[in-house]
């Protein structure tokens, strides 16, 4: 038993221990982890944010544009809009930050306005080829090629499991025992991937026993 | 102005992103990769947004000395310290071994895998107590678990049979169900897609 | 290019190859090997044309095999082939391609600063060359051709199709709902719960929880949830009960303030509208499940939804609110987060219920309208499906391509 | 009705949750320090892979292509340490690639190691062609040649003055692939390497992922998967078996983590039924 002499370690562990107590109960010591955690988490997700993407993005494709303009004067500067384009970027993430000030802050909802319209427009696509066509591709099985059996089941399931997800019809006689047999597929799947979910979190509590015991306490391995 | 103004933005980018997607020419494939950085920077902005809302709230909640005030000015020192620690050195404090990175390895790791390390406790709790074969939908799914689970359980001779089962539960009606998912929820999002882009649906926007 | 030609194209390589060897092998007759090597003949009708949907920057370029390729004389190995700027200028070799095969692609960079740069619209030469062991013969020199962006990507046709067929449904059926004809939907198990809910939270005195999940503002699963959250709210409204809502995304608390503050207008109460119950917690996965089970735990909300885009945090919401004792109703497009709802939570909508519970609660024309669109959709994918499995046992190639997309 | 049977399931219906944690956490922390030998029973499509390298003559060259950054270092290492030493120790010959841009690092740790284990010389025993981002296009470069998308190996030395690729075009003069893989590259390794070149492709990826290609081995587009912890932990069983890695030195990492799943696991599957019987029985009861 010879503990790790890194004090990092330490404070890993110390937390670690910590955020375990919460199985007892909420306590003073939980809290003060979920505290620290909540702060510590915030400040580095902006701070990561704030330097691969306002500093890489904005400000260095920005700086390039406005070097062009000074070192090659207008008309140049204006052809390489590959990089002072960035601005409008800016201009319309300031515009974001606006809602603060209740007047104008109605500002805010072009650039939410930009973000939902450019990320309907790709999810339309998105989701109509990768989930709708590119499925249907795949969903189509000859039943007589050797392995029929599984295709059969394959093509009844999908089948099935479509009819559930009907709305326009109660799901009722025929219909109804169709839909019924399209839930029972989705449930089997569910549960496999509960019991998958099951040995996956396991492996993850593992991994915790071994810091501790292991490059904590230095117990086992 | 400020009704009509978000709702051509919407329509506009929605139908361009659209559009674009048929049309290989290079301009096209530099004004998609460009929209999307563009949001990326917007994100960033509202980063800040939410980090104010957070500092603000926590500020007022250790002003007015609401119980348990004294974690939410540990929160802040946390940020504060963070912070600091990652703007002062510049970029370099992204590189390994930089005291933000320490921060993160930890503080920011250890925490993070205990807190999914909980889930190991919290499925067998609800394995125990959420758990019924209430209906028979719930019974199939308790039994499919179940099997898939004894996989992983020394069965002597039994463990062939389970195994068969395991393999033709993963093969077969695993794949059926999840196509007729990814059908549904496919065609449910491009109809959502299709109401936002042309104004159908405004919720997400707000009325005032 | 499906395995059919894959394999054909096996076959002829292998077939190639015990002519080649066997020639090799046991030469016909001595006098054969003593003979110098005899140059092939030079590959004819040398066509280059831009390489169709791309961004340009592609040209492609087809030839007739030479007349020794795989019969005479047989002795071409590889061809190669060359571009010049003019037809009398100094070729460069782009690439080779094993002896059989009559087509090259040479694919050039976008970007000027790279070596390999090809310009569109600027006219290039190209020749073939036919070569043996060391001894080769050349092509003539192909028209001049350029390079250029398509302005439609044809192998994306059945994409177009979709994309028209599925609006053309959705708006019809709008257009059917605004003009007032009954639309029928089937109800939602989860769904119906909602006022049920509500009306326990207000007997109890105690807030409802609403969870919209870790999505941001765009997701379609977080759009249709602030649309359930515009309903739910507005009974909060008349009931006058609390609704607590801790965000995970800066932008949809901005979204979801509005959409609450523009519900409680509508139900004439906005007196009672209390902002700071919609706040931002934290934009970490962990720090907020921590956070929303501190709440749980504190106020005792009477009535949970979680209704969005969840990840692993889900099992810890359901598990601590089943602790709270409280009527929980989930709704996820998450797959692999539907298990733990159902196993924990009272009701669940799951995939798309989760889009058709905002059409079934509000009943507004156009939700109905689209709803029925997408089930039209949905049943053009079943016919497909049976019509497909009996061509593919069958094998009608024409049907299974009609699906094929080339990106 | 007998008051004591009804106020025994109702105490078990409300048993408080925490002391469910606490026999987790005993039966995980038992396990740990006094890990006791679990059978585990191999599943074909694991015995399949292990059975196609054993087949392997000395000198044929097998392909690797690593996929995973360090998230996923706990599944997918030990069956990426397992194949290497069972190839090592045949004298098979490896080649090495990896899609994934913080994937190298995993690839350099295990070749590093195994290496000086069987004193294996890089560029005559192994070659390992590093980094290329866009994981289609660069396995459908590599179907024409390996020399196209990797001129030059990791090291920066090119490809022809390694001995070991002199005959070495492409996937056509490799055996086999096997795809370790934590993400999206396993899609276009079948789609393309399988599907376009027609190269003999087997799989190892995370426990999460092994459900979704079960379709493709039953169409035979792969002729085996290596699933998770539990698929690594029967190749390493295998290994040992062969004689190829062994419990001292400590090289069944997976197999060692074995014992604690299965008690979890036999601890979770009682908790079902215990809490089903106790439901059903209170129901009775009332």
């Amino acid at each position: 038993m010879h503990p790790s002499p890194d004090i990092g370690i330490w404070i890993g562990a110390l937390l670690t221990l910590g955020i375990f107590s919460f199985l007892y109960g909420d306590n003073p010591y939980y809290k003060f982890c979920e505290a620290l955690f909540v702060g510590v988490s915030a400040g580095h997700w902006f701070v990561t944010l704030f330097w691969t993407v306002f500093v890489a993005k904005l400000i260095r494709n920005v700086g390039i544009g406005l070097n062009t303009f000074i070192t090659e004067g207008f008309s140049a500067g204006l052809s390489d809009y590959l990089h002072w384009s960035y601005i409008f970027g800016g201009v319309l993430g300031f515009l974001m930050l606006l809602r603060l000030f209740p007047k104008i802050g109605w500002i805010s909802r072009w650039s939410l306005a930009f973000v939902v319209g450019t990320t309907s427009g790709y999810f339309f696509i998105n989701y109509l080829v990768s989930n709708g066509l590119r499925q249907i591709e795949k969903s189509i099985l000859s039943l007589g090629a050797e392995f029929w059996f599984g295709n059969l089941i394959l093509v009844v399931g999908t089948f099935c499991g479509l009819i559930y997800f009907f709305f326009s019809k109660e799901h009722k006689g025929a219909f109804g025992g169709l839909a019924r047999v399209g839930i029972w597929f989705l449930m089997i799947t569910f549960g496999a991937s509960f019991g998958y979910t099951v040995m996956s979190r396991m492996s993850l509590l593992i991994g915790r026993m071994d810091y501790l015991f292991g490059t904590w306490l230095g117990m086992i391995g | 102005m400020r009704r009509v103004m978000p709702f051509t933005i919407v329509t506009v980018t929605g139908l361009f992103m659209l559009v674009q997607y048929f049309i290989p020419r290079e301009e096209f494939e530099w004004l998609y990769e460009w929209t999307l950085d563009w949001i990326i920077v917007i994100g960033c902005f509202a980063m800040l947004l939410g980090l104010w809302s957070m500092t603000y709230v926590s500020v007022s909640k250790v002003r007015r000395k609401i119980p348990g005030w004294g974690y939410n000015v540990i929160t802040l020192a946390g940020l504060f310290f963070v912070l600091i620690v990652g703007f002062v050195p510049g970029q370099a404090s992204l590189v390994r071994g930089s005291a933000f990175m320490h921060l993160f390895e930890y503080i920011y790791i250890p925490v993070q895998a205990s807190m999914f390390s909980l889930l190991a406790f919290y499925i067998a709790s609800a394995a125990y107590r959420a758990f019924r074969a209430r209906t028979i939908l719930a019974t199939i799914l308790l039994v499919s678990a179940i099997i898939i689970m004894l996989r992983l359980v020394p069965l002597g001779p039994l463990s062939a049979v389970n195994q068969w089962l395991a393999n033709f539960i993963l093969t077969v009606p695993n794949m059926a169900a999840k196509r007729a998912f990814w059908i549904g929820v496919g065609l449910g999002a491009t109809a959502t897609a299709l109401k936002i882009m042309l104004g159908i649906e405004r919720t997400y926007m707000g009325r005032d | 290019m499906d395995r059919y030609s894959v394999k054909m194209r096996k076959l002829q390589a292998f077939v190639f190859f015990l002519l080649f060897s066997s020639i090799v092998i046991f030469p016909p007759d001595k006098a054969f090997a003593q003979e110098e090597a005899e140059m092939p003949a030079s590959p004819t009708q040398v066509e280059a044309s831009d390489t169709p949907n791309d961004n340009g920057h592609s040209i492609t370029v087809k030839w007739k095999l030479s007349a020794d390729d795989g019969a005479g004389k047989n002795n071409v190995v590889v061809y190669e082939v060359l571009r010049s700027d003019s037809p009398e200028g100094e070729f460069e070799l782009r690439g080779m391609v094993p002896a059989g095969e009559s087509v090259f692609e040479d694919q050039g960079a976008k970007d000027k600063q790279s070596p390999n740069y090809l310009p569109s619209h600027k006219q290039f030469y190209y020749k073939v060359r036919a070569k043996g062991d060391g001894i080769q013969s050349e092509s003539l020199v192909s028209a001049p051709a350029y390079a250029y962006g398509q302005w439609f990507h044809t192998g994306k046709f059945p994409v177009f199709v979709a994309v028209i067929a599925f609006s053309a449904f959705a708006l019809a059926f709008i257009n059917l709902a605004r003009k007032g004809k009954e639309l029928y939907v089937r109800p939602l198990a989860g769904i119906e719960a909602v006022d049920e809910a509500i009306g326990r939270a207000t007997e109890m005195g105690k807030p409802i929880l609403y969870i919209i999940g870790l999505g941001s503002a765009d997701m379609i699963a977080t759009i249709a949830s602030f649309t359930i959250l515009s309903r739910v709210a507005k009974k909060t409204a008349e009931y006058q009960t609390p609704i607590l809502i801790p965000c995970y995304d800066a932008v949809v608390m901005a979204v979801a303030q509005e959409t609450v503050k523009a519900a409680y207008m509508e139900a004439g109460r906005p007196d009672i509208y209390k902002e700071e119950n919609i706040f931002f917690l934290t934009s970490m996965q962990f720090a907020y499940v921590a956070g929303v089970n501190g709440i749980m735990l504190r106020e005792r909300p009477a009535t949970n939804f979680y209704l969005g885009k969840f990840y692993a945090e889900s099992l810890i919401l359901a598990e601590t609110g089943s602790v709270a004792g409280s009527i929980q109703i989930s709704g996820t497009d998450e797959i692999a987060q539907i298990p733990f709802f159902v196993a924990a939570t009272d009701y669940t909508l799951i995939g798309e219920e989760l889009y058709a519970a905002s059409a079934y609660l509000g009943r507004e024309p156009v939700l109905l309208g689209t709803l029925k669109g997408q089930d039209w959709g949905k049943a053009v994918v079943i016919i497909s499906l049976i019509l497909g499995a009996i061509a593919a046992s069958l094998h009608f190639q024409f049907f299974l391509d009609l699906f094929r997309v080339q990106l | 009705m007998d008051n004591g049977k009804s106020n025994l399931y109702d105490w078990m219906m409300n048993l408080d949750r925490r002391w469910v944690y606490l026999v987790i956490g005993v039966v995980v922390t038992l396990t740990a320090i006094a890990p006791f030998k679990v059978p585990v029973y191999v599943t074909p499509e694991v015995r399949n892979i292990y059975n196609f390298v054993e087949s392997m003559e000395p000198g044929e060259v097998l392909m690797i292509g690593v996929d995973y950054a360090p998230e996923a270092m706990a599944e997918l290492h030990p069956m990426n340490y397992a194949i290497t030493r069972q190839c090592f120790a045949k004298g098979i010959k490896l080649l090495l690639c990896c899609l994934h841009q913080n994937g190298p690092g995993m690839v350099e740790q295990v070749i590093a190691q195994v290496s000086k284990e069987y004193d294996k010389v890089n560029g005559v025993d192994y070659v390992y062609l590093g980094y290329k981002p866009y994981p289609a296009i660069t396995i459908l470069a590599m179907g024409q040649n390996f020399r196209i998308p990797f001129p030059e190996d990791y090291y920066g030395t090119s490809l022809d003055s390694l001995p070991m690729m002199r005959n070495i075009v492409n996937f056509d003069n490799v055996q086999a692939i096997i795809n370790i893989s934590a993400g999206s590259a396993t899609e276009y390794w079948i789609n393309y390497a399988n599907g376009r070149y027609n190269a003999k492709l087997a799989i190892g990826v995370t426990g999460v992922m092994t459900s979704d290609y079960y379709p493709f081995l039953q169409s035979g587009q792969i002729f085996g998967i290596i699933g998770g912890m539990k698929g690594a932990a029967e190749y390493e069983d295998l290994a040992e078996k062969g004689g190829y890695i062994s419990r001292k030195k400590d090289q069944l990492t997976a197999f060692k983590s074995m014992p604690i799943q299965t008690t979890t696991h036999i601890v979770v599957i009682l908790f079902i039924v215990l809490g089903n019987v106790g439901y059903f029985m209170s129901k009775k009861v009332k």
